[in-house]
C-alpha cells in the first residue's frame, strides 16, 4: 500500500526529471511517450491502491515519507493520506491526465517549446497529486501552489503574446489572493489546535469556538474562490484560455479548478461546525453558477463559452458543498471532469481543424467534416445539458435534489442555471456543427480535416465515460456507490429526508424540462443566425464589467498609490528628510567656512588663544 | 622659602641649565638662518638634558642627547642642506595682520595662567600611578632599571604600538619623499 | 636637597611659551617644527619634574613615549616638507593656503 | 566544544587571499585566481564548520568554537569569537556570497584591488557574525563600510561617488547610536559589577537595567541596525546604492551586509534588552509590515532591475524583521532561515541582472523585452529565483516565510494577517517584472541576446540547488537553528510572549 501510493505521486515527478535531464537527447515523440507513460503508470498505481483500499477495513492510511518542517511545536511531515476521497480524486486525475497527455502529443506537434510543455504538464500532475494525497494542510498547500504555478506557465506558454503573458500573470495573482485564505485558515487552525494534519485537526475540531470555525470556513472559501474561479475571484479563468487547449481541458476544466471544491470537502468536519459559513458557501456557489451561465450565453469565443461553463458548473459543486451534499459535489466533479474534458478536447479538435480559429461566428456546419469529433461532442453537449441517461443528468440532479431540501431559493437559481446551461451549450453546438458554412475564409477554401488518432482516441474514451459516468452514483444504489464509498470521510452529512418517490421523480422531471427548454430555445434562435446583438448584450459579453470594476476600485487606486509613494513619499518625504539634514549641514558649513583662512598659523593662533581661555578658566576655578 | 636651604650645587646646575635652555630657545625663534636655528635648538636640548640629569632621569637624558640632539636635529640640518633653504627669512615683516600681538597676548596669558595655577594648586595627590605597582620611586638611585621594568610590563602594549608607529612613519616618510613616477594604469590611487 | 619643583615648572612654562610664540610667528615650516620640539621638551621637563616630586616612574615612561612620537612626527613632517618643497620651491607655510574655505 | 581556530581561520583566510591578490597584481588575471582560491577555501572551511557544529545534538550550550582573548583590559578590548545555530548560517552565507560574487560578478577593471577589497569585506563580515563581544562586533560592523565605500566608488555606475558617499554617511551616522549604546551598556555593567570593563556578550546579557533604559538602548541599537538592514523608513540609501554598485558589490550589499542589520537586531537588540520588547514590539512590527507593503508597492514602480531588487529586498527584510521581533520561536527560526534564503535568492537576482547588463549594456526595464525567447535558460533560472522569492512551496523562500507568518500569527495575529497579504504583493511585482523583461516579443538587440554560457551556468547551479534543496528538505538547517533560537527566546521570554 505504502509503496504503491508513493508511486502514484513519484512517477510524474520522475517523468519530469527524466525529461528535464535527458530532454535534449530525446525526440519529440519520445518525450511525449515518456510523459504520457509515467502518468499512465501513475493511473495504474492508483487503481492498484484503490483495490487494496477496498479490501481494508480501516480505510485511512497514512504513509510517512520524511520530516519536512520541524520547528518547536510545528511539525509538518511530508506524508500521504489515502482514504476514499483522495483515492477517488487520484483515479480521475491520473486517468484524465493520461488521456490529455496522449492528446497533447499530437496537438502540440511541432511547437517550439514542445519539451517544456510536457515538463510543465508532468509537474502539474505531480503537484495535483500532492495536493490530493497530502496528509496535512501545508503539504496540500505545496500542491495547491504547484498547480497554480504550472497553470501560470502553461497559460503564458505563448509568452511572446502579450495577452498570454498577462493572462498567466492574472491567473497567478488571483490565485494568490485566494491562497491568502488558505494561509490564514492554516494559521488559525494551528494557533487553536496546534496541529495541521487533517486527522489531528478533525480530532480537535470540536474545541474550536463557533466564531473561529466560521472564520476558518470563510478563509477556506476565499481559498476555494481563488483556485476554483468563484465569485469574487472568477474572472481569471476565461483569460486563462490563452493557454493551449489541452491545458484548458486538463487544468482549467477537469482537475485544478476543482481543487477548491476538494479542499472544502476535505475540510468537511470543520465546515460542519459553522452553519453560517456553509450558508455563505452555498450562496457564493449558487450566485457563481448563475452569473457565469448568463455570461456564457454571450461569448463569441468557443473556449470562453466553455470556460464560463466551467465556472458555472463548479458553482454547482460549491453550492452542493454549501448544503452539505459532499458526495454530490464529488460526483458532479468527476462527471464534469469527463464531459468538460471531452468538450474542451473536442473544441480543440475543431480549432485544430480550422487552423486555430476560435470564433464561433466563423464556424458552422462542421458536422460532416469531423466524423469522430462531431458524435463525441454531441455526447458531451447532451451530457452537460442534463439529458438522461448521460452522466450530467444524474450528477446535476443529485446536487439539485439536495439543494431543494435545504433552500428553495437556491434551488430556483439552480434550475434557472440549468436552463441557461442547456441554452448556451446548444448555442455553441449549433454554431459550431450546424447552420451554414462560415469557415471558408479561415481554411482558405479547403475542407477541414479530422484530427489524427492520438487526438480522437481520448475523445472516444471520454465520450464513453460521459455516457456511463452516471453509473457511479445512481439515486437508488446510493449506499453501494460513490456516495457510500465516500461517506466515511465526511464529518457531517446532511440527513437525507426520506423523500417521497413522487417528489424525487418530480424534481427529475423539472430538471429534464429545464434542459429541454434551454435546448429548444437555442435551436430556434441560433439555427438561422450566427450573431445577434440583442441576445448577446455587451453587459454579459464583458463579464458584467467585472474586470473594469476591479480595475477602477483596486487596480487604478493602487497604481496611483504606488506612483504617489514613489514620487512623493519616497523621494520627497523620506529621502527629502534625509537629504534635508545633509543640505542643512552643508548650508551652515557654507557660513562657517569663511573662518577657514587657509593660513596654518591662524589655526595655530586660534588654538593658542583657546588654550589661554581654558587656563584662565582653570585659574578662576582654583582661586 | 629661602634659597639657601637648598644645596648650592643644585642651584648652580639649575641656573646654568635654565640659561642654556632659554638662550637656545630664544635663538631658535629669532635667528634668520635655519642652520643657526637648528644649532640653537641643540643648545636647548642639551640644557634640557642637564635638567633631566639633575632630576635623576639619567636614561632620558641619554636618550635626549642621542636621539634628539644626535638624530633629530641632524635630520633637520640634513633637510635644510638638502633643500638648500639656508636663506634668510624676512623676520621683520609679518604679512598676517595682528598675528604677532595676538600671539604675544596668548602666550603671556597662558604663561601667567600656568604660573598662577602653580602657585594656587596643591600637587601632591598621594595616589600612585599604575606603573609603580605600589612601590615608590626611590629617589637618588639610578632609575634605568625601574624605567625598563615599567616600559616592558605595564606599558608593553603602548611600547609595541610605538614600534608599529615608527615603522609606519618610516614607510610614510619614504613614500612622501621619493620622486613621483607616472602612475601606471593598474595602480589605484586611493 | 634639590631645587624646588616649581622652579623647573616655571622654566618649562617659559620654554613652552617661547616655543609657542615662535610657532605662531615664524613662517618657515622647518623652524615651526623646531618650535614644536621646544614645546615638547618643555612638556617633557614637567613630566620629569613631576616624576621626581611624586616619586612615580610613570612620568618618565611617558617622556620616553613622547620622544618616540616626536621622532616619528619629525620624520613624517620633514618628509612632507621635502615633498612640498619639490612642488613649490619654498618652505613658507603662508603659501600653502589652498585649503581655505 | 570545538577549537576556535576554525573561526579564526575563517577570518584570516580572506585576508591572506587579499594580501596574496595584491602581491601578484602585476600578472594579468593572477589576482583573480588567488582570490577565487581563497574564496573556495573559505567555502570549504564553512562546510567543515557546518558539519562540525553539533551542539544541537549534544544538547550543550549552544555556543560552539568559543574562545576569548582580552587584548586590553582597561579599554575592554577583546578578541572573542563563538558560533551558534543563528550565526552559523550567516557564516555559511558569507562564504558562499564571496565565491559566487567573484565568479559571477568579475570586473576586470583594476582587478587586483577589486578582489582584494571583496576579500577584506568578507573577512570583516565574517568577523561581525562570529564576534561574541559587543565592542568587537561594533569594530567589525563599522569597518565593513570601508571596503564597501571603495567598491562602490571605484567600480560603480554613473552616480557612484554620490551613492558611495550617501551610503557611507547614512549608515555611519546611524551606527553612532550603536556605539553610544554599546559604551553605555559596558560602563553600566562595570558600574554594577564593580569589576573590569568588559563588553562580552554573555556577561552583558545579565546587566540589570530599568525599563526606560532598556527601551532607550534598544532604540539606539535598532536605529543602527535598521539603517543597515534596511528597515522602513531608513532605507532610502539602498535603491541608489544597489543600482550604482557593481554586480559583485550589489550582491555583497544586499545578500550579506543587509543581514548584518537583521542579525544585529536579533542578537543584540532582542537578546540584550528583553525588557524593552513589550514596549517597542508593536512599533517594530508595524514598521516591518509597512516595509513589506511599501517595498512591494515601490517595486512595482521601479524603472530598473537593480532598484527593483532593492525594493523587493526592503519587503523581504520586512518579513525578517516581523519574525525576529515577534518573540515567537517558530517565527524567529523562520527569520533566520529567510536571512539565508534571501541571501541566496538575491545572489541569483543580481547575477542574472549582471549577465543581462553585460550583454545588453543596460538593466533598465524599458530597454528589455522578450528575453525568454533568445535566453530560455536564463529565464528559467530567473523564474526559479523569482518563485522562491514569491514563496512558492517546494522552494526555499516558502519555508521561511511560512514559519514567520504562522509564528507571528499565533502571537500577534493582526500583523500576521497583514504580512500574509504581502505574499500577494510579492507575486504582483515579481510577475510584473518578469513579464516586462522576459515575456513579450523580443526585437532588435533583445532578440539576439546570447543565453548564459556554460561557465555562467555553473555559477548559477549552486544558487538553484540551494533554493530547491532548502525548500524540499530544510531539516538539516532547521535542526541547527532551532535550539539556539529556543535558548534566546527562553532568555527573552519572561518579559515577552513565548510561544
Amino acid at each position: 500500500m505504502a509503496h504503491v501510493s508513493t508511486l502514484i505521486v513519484v512517477l510524474p515527478l520522475l517523468g519530469y526529471l527524466l525529461v528535464l535531464v535527458n530532454g535534449s537527447r530525446l525526440s519529440e515523440r519520445q518525450i511525449g511517450l515518456v510523459a504520457t507513460g509515467v502518468v499512465g503508470l501513475s493511473f495504474v498505481a492508483s487503481v492498484v491502491a484503490f483495490i487494496l483500499l477496498l479490501h481494508r477495513s480501516n480505510r485511512q492510511v497514512t504513509v510517512h515519507l520524511f520530516n519536512w518542517i520541524d520547528v518547536g511545536t510545528l511539525h509538518v511531515p511530508a506524508a500521504l493520506f489515502i482514504d476514499p476521497l483522495s483515492i477517488t480524486m487520484c483515479l480521475f486525475v491520473t486517468g484524465i491526465s493520461t488521456l490529455i497527455h496522449l492528446y497533447s502529443i499530437s496537438y502540440m506537434h511541432g511547437e517550439k517549446d514542445f519539451k517544456k510543455f510536457f515538463l510543465y504538464l508532468n509537474l502539474f500532475v505531480f503537484s495535483m497529486l500532492t495536493l490530493v494525497l497530502a496528509n496535512n494542510l501545508v503539504l496540500t498547500f505545496v500542491g495547491w501552489e504547484g498547480v497554480g504555478v504550472c497553470s501560470y506557465w502553461l497559460v503564458s506558454y505563448y509568452f511572446d503574446r502579450d495577452s498570454a503573458s498577462s493572462a498567466g500573470k492574472k491567473a497567478f495573482i488571483y490565485n494568490r489572493v485566494g491562497d491568502v485564505g488558505l494561509l490564514l485558515a492554516m494559521f488559525l487552525l494551528f494557533s487553536r489546535t496546534g496541529t495541521l494534519t487533517y486527522v489531528g485537526v478533525f480530532a480537535k475540531a470540536g474545541s474550536l469556538s463557533p466564531t473561529v470555525a466560521t472564520l476558518v470556513v470563510l478563509a477556506l472559501l476565499l481559498a476555494a474562490t481563488g483556485k476554483s474561479a468563484q465569485i469574487p475571484l472568477f474572472n481569471w479563468l476565461p483569460d486563462a484560455m490563452e493557454g493551449p487547449t489541452p491545458v484548458s481541458a486538463l487544468i482549467h476544466a477537469a482537475t485544478m479548478v476543482t481543487a477548491g471544491v476538494y479542499l472544502l470537502v476535505r475540510m468537511s468536519p470543520v465546515l460542519a461546525l459553522s452553519s453560517s459559513g456553509r450558508m455563505t458557501i452555498a450562496i457564493i456557489g449558487g450566485a457563481t453558477a448563475f452569473v457565469a451561465a448568463t455570461i456564457a450565453t454571450s461569448q463569441k469565443d468557443i473556449k470562453k463559452v466553455l470556460a464560463f461553463s466551467t465556472v458555472s458548473q463548479i458553482g454547482y459543486m460549491v453550492l452542493a458543498v454549501g448544503v452539505g451534499a459532499y458526495a454530490a459535489a464529488i460526483f458532479l466533479m468527476v462527471s464534469h471532469a469527463f464531459f468538460k474534458a471531452l468538450l474542451f478536447l473536442g473544441s480543440g479538435s475543431v480549432i485544430h481543424a480550422l487552423n486555430g480559429e476560435q470564433d464561433l461566428r466563423k464556424m458552422g456546419a462542421l458536422q460532416r467534416f469531423l466524423p469522430l469529433t462531431f458524435p463525441t461532442f454531441l455526447i458531451g453537449w447532451l451530457t452537460i445539458s442534463g439529458i438522461p441517461p448521460f452522466a450530467g443528468f444524474w450528477s446535476k440532479g443529485d446536487v439539485l435534489t439536495n439543494v431543494f431540501e435545504h433552500n428553495k431559493i437556491l434551488w430556483v437559481v439552480g434550475v434557472a442555471t440549468a436552463i441557461l446551461t442547456a441554452y448556451y451549450m446548444s448555442r455553441l453546438f449549433v454554431l459550431t456543427f450546424r447552420g451554414t458554412e462560415r469557415f471558408r475564409q479561415v481554411t482558405h477554401g479547403h475542407d477541414p480535416h479530422e484530427s489524427p488518432w492520438m487526438m480522437t482516441l481520448p475523445l472516444v474514451l471520454l465520450a464513453v465515460l460521459s455516457v456511463l459516468g452516471g453509473l457511479l452514483d445512481l439515486p437508488w444504489i446510493h449506499h453501494n456507490s460513490l456516495a457510500g464509498f465516500l461517506r466515511s470521510t465526511f464529518g457531517y452529512v446532511a440527513p437525507l429526508h426520506a423523500q417521497s418517490t413522487v417528489s424525487q421523480y418530480g424534481l427529475a422531471a423539472v430538471d429534464i424540462a429545464a434542459a429541454l427548454i434551454g435546448l429548444a430555445a437555442a435551436f430556434s434562435i441560433w439555427r438561422s443566425r450566427s450573431e445577434d446583438e440583442r441576445l448577446t448584450p455587451a453587459f454579459l459579453e464583458h463579464v458584467w464589467y467585472w474586470d473594469d470594476f476591479y480595475d477602477a476600485t483596486i487596480g487604478r487606486p493602487l497604481e496611483e498609490l504606488a506612483v504617489f509613494s514613489d514620487v512623493v513619499v519616497e523621494d520627497e518625504v523620506i529621502d527629502g528628510g534625509v537629504m534635508g539634514i545633509a543640505v542643512g549641514i552643508s548650508r551652515s558649513a557654507e557660513g562657517v567656512r569663511k573662518i577657514q583662512s587657509g593660513f596654518v598659523r591662524h589655526y595655530a593662533l586660534a588654538m593658542m588663544l583657546g588654550t589661554a581661555v581654558l587656563i584662565v578658566f582653570l585659574v578662576a576655578r582654583v582661586s | 622659602m629661602v634659597a639657601t636651604s637648598y644645596a648650592v650645587p643644585s642651584i648652580i646646575v639649575f641656573v646654568g641649565a635654565a640659561i642654556i635652555i632659554l638662550v637656545g630657545a630664544i635663538g631658535v625663534i629669532t635667528f634668520k638662518n635655519p642652520v643657526h636655528c637648528a644649532l640653537s635648538l641643540i643648545m636647548t636640548l642639551f640644557g634640557v638634558a642637564i635638567a633631566f640629569i639633575a632630576q635623576q632621569a639619567d636614561f632620558l637624558a641619554a636618550v635626549q642627547i642621542i636621539v634628539y640632539a644626535g638624530a633629530i636635529v641632524v635630520l633637520f640640518l640634513f633637510v635644510i642642506m638638502f633643500l638648500g633653504v639656508d636663506r634668510n627669512e624676512h623676520v621683520r615683516v609679518e604679512p598676517l595682520v595682528a598675528q604677532r600681538p595676538l600671539a604675544a597676548l596668548g602666550v603671556v596669558i597662558t604663561l601667567g595662567g600656568l604660573i598662577a595655577l602653580m602657585a594656587e594648586s596643591h600637587w601632591v595627590t598621594g595616589v600612585m600611578s599604575a606603573s609603580t605597582n605600589g612601590k615608590a620611586l626611590q629617589s637618588g638611585q639610578a632609575n634605568v632599571h625601574q624605567l625598563g621594568t615599567a616600559v616592558f610590563t605595564t606599558y608593553l602594549f603602548a611600547f609595541e604600538a610605538t614600534a608599529a608607529l615608527l615603522v609606519i612613519a618610516v614607510v610614510g616618510a619614504v613614500l612622501l619623499a621619493r620622486r613621483e613616477r607616472t602612475l601606471q594604469a593598474d595602480e589605484v590611487e586611493v | 636637597m634639590n631645587v624646588p619643583a616649581s622652579w623647573y615648572l616655571v622654566l618649562a612654562a617659559v620654554l613652552f611659551g617661547i616655543g609657542a610664540f615662535g610657532l605662531l610667528t615664524r613662517r618657515s615650516a622647518l623652524i615651526m617644527f623646531m618650535c614644536i620640539e621646544l614645546m615638547l621638551n618643555a612638556v617633557n621637563l614637567t613630566f620629569v619634574t613631576f616624576a621626581r616630586t611624586l616619586s612615580d616612574i610613570g612620568g618618565q615612561a611617558t617622556v620616553f613615549f613622547v620622544m618616540v612620537v616626536a621622532a616619528a612626527e619629525v620624520t613624517v613632517g620633514l618628509g612632507i616638507v621635502v615633498a612640498v618643497f619639490r612642488r613649490r620651491a619654498s618652505t613658507s607655510v603662508d603659501e600653502l593656503s589652498e585649503l581655505r574655505g | 566544544m570545538h577549537s576556535s581556530l576554525w573561526l579564526s581561520a575563517l577570518l584570516v583566510v580572506p585576508l591572506l587571499g587579499s594580501l596574496g591578490a595584491m602581491l601578484v597584481r602585476k600578472r594579468e588575471g593572477r589576482s583573480y585566481a588567488v582570490a577565487v582560491v581563497a574564496a573556495s577555501v573559505e567555502v570549504v572551511l564553512g562546510i567543515v564548520v557546518f558539519f562540525l557544529y553539533n551542539n544541537h545534538i549534544a544538547h550543550a550550550q549552544t555556543f560552539d568554537f568559543a574562545s576569548r582573548h582580552v587584548l586590553s583590559a582597561p579599554l575592554g578590548l577583546a578578541y572573542d569569537v563563538a558560533l551558534d545555530g543563528i550565526s552559523l548560517f550567516l557564516v555559511e552565507l558569507t562564504a558562499i556570497v564571496v565565491l559566487l560574487a567573484l565568479l559571477g560578478g568579475r570586473d576586470k577593471r583594476r582587478e587586483p584591488s577589486f578582489v582584494a577589497w571583496l576579500l577584506v569585506l568578507t573577512s570583516l563580515t565574517m568577523g561581525s557574525f562570529v564576534a561574541h563581544d559587543l565592542l568587537e562586533f561594533f569594530v567589525f560592523f563599522e569597518l565593513t563600510l570601508v571596503p564597501c565605500y571603495f567598491i562602490i566608488s571605484g567600480w560603480g555606475g554613473k552616480q557612484r561617488d554620490f551613492a558611495a558617499l550617501k551610503f557611507f554617511i547614512y549608515t555611519f551616522s546611524a551606527s553612532a547610536f550603536l556605539l553610544i549604546g554599546v559604551l553605555y551598556l559596558g560602563f553600566a555593567h562595570q558600574h554594577q559589577s564593580g569589576g573590569a570593563l568588559t563588553f562580552a556578550y554573555g556577561v552583558l546579557q545579565s546587566t540589570s537595567m530599568s525599563h526606560a533604559t532598556a527601551t532607550w538602548l534598544f532604540v539606539a541599537f535598532a536605529i543602527a541596525f535598521a539603517a543597515k538592514a534596511p528597515i522602513w523608513p531608513l532605507h532610502t540609501w539602498s535603491p541608489l546604492t544597489y543600482a550604482e554598485a557593481p554586480t559583485a558589490g550589489s550582491i555583497e550589499l544586499s545578500a550579506l551586509l543587509a543581514k548584518l542589520g537583521s542579525y544585529g537586531l536579533l542578537r543584540f537588540g532582542v537578546g540584550l534588552f528583553p525588557l524593552a520588547l513589550a514596549d517597542v514590539r508593536p512599533v517594530v512590527l508595524t514598521l516591518a509590515v509597512i516595509g513589506i507593503l511599501y517595498g512591494s508597492l515601490l517595486a512595482c514602480t521601479a524603472k530598473d532591475l537593480k532598484r527593483f531588487v532593492a525594493y523587493s529586498s526592503l519587503a523581504q527584510m520586512g518579513f525578517i524583521t516581523l519574525g525576529l521581533i515577534s518573540g515567537s520561536q517558530i517565527a524567529t527560526v523562520g527569520s533566520i532561515l529567510l536571512m539565508f534564503n534571501h541571501g541566496i535568492i538575491t545572489i541569483g537576482f543580481f547575477l542574472i541582472i549582471g549577465f543581462i547588463e553585460q550583454r545588453r549594456g543596460s538593466y533598465q526595464v524599458a530597454d528589455l523585452q522578450g528575453l525568454q525567447g533568445p535566453a530560455p535558460v536564463m529565464a528559467g533560472v530567473f523564474t526559479v529565483v523569482m518563485l522562491a522569492s514569491i514563496g512558492l512551496p517546494g522552494l526555499s523562500g516558502f519555508v521561511s516565510e511560512y514559519l514567520i507568518l504562522i509564528g507571528t500569527f499565533a502571537v500577534h495575529a493582526w500583523w500576521g494577517v497583514v504580512g500574509a497579504f504581502g505574499v500577494v504583493a510579492a507575486a504582483v511585482y515579481l510577475l510584473w517584472a518578469y513579464q516586462r523583461v522576459f515575456q513579450g516579443k523580443a526585437v532588435g538587440a533583445n532578440a539576439t541576446m546570447p543565453d548564459v554560457t556554460t561557465k555562467e551556468r555553473w555559477v548559477l547551479v549552486p544558487v538553484v540547488v540551494l533554493i530547491v534543496a532548502l525548500g524540499v528538505f530544510p531539516h538539516p538547517v532547521l535542526e541547527r537553528i532551532t535550539p539556539s533560537v529556543h535558548q534566546l527566546i527562553e532568555h527573552v521570554a519572561p518579559s515577552g510572549v513565548s510561544k
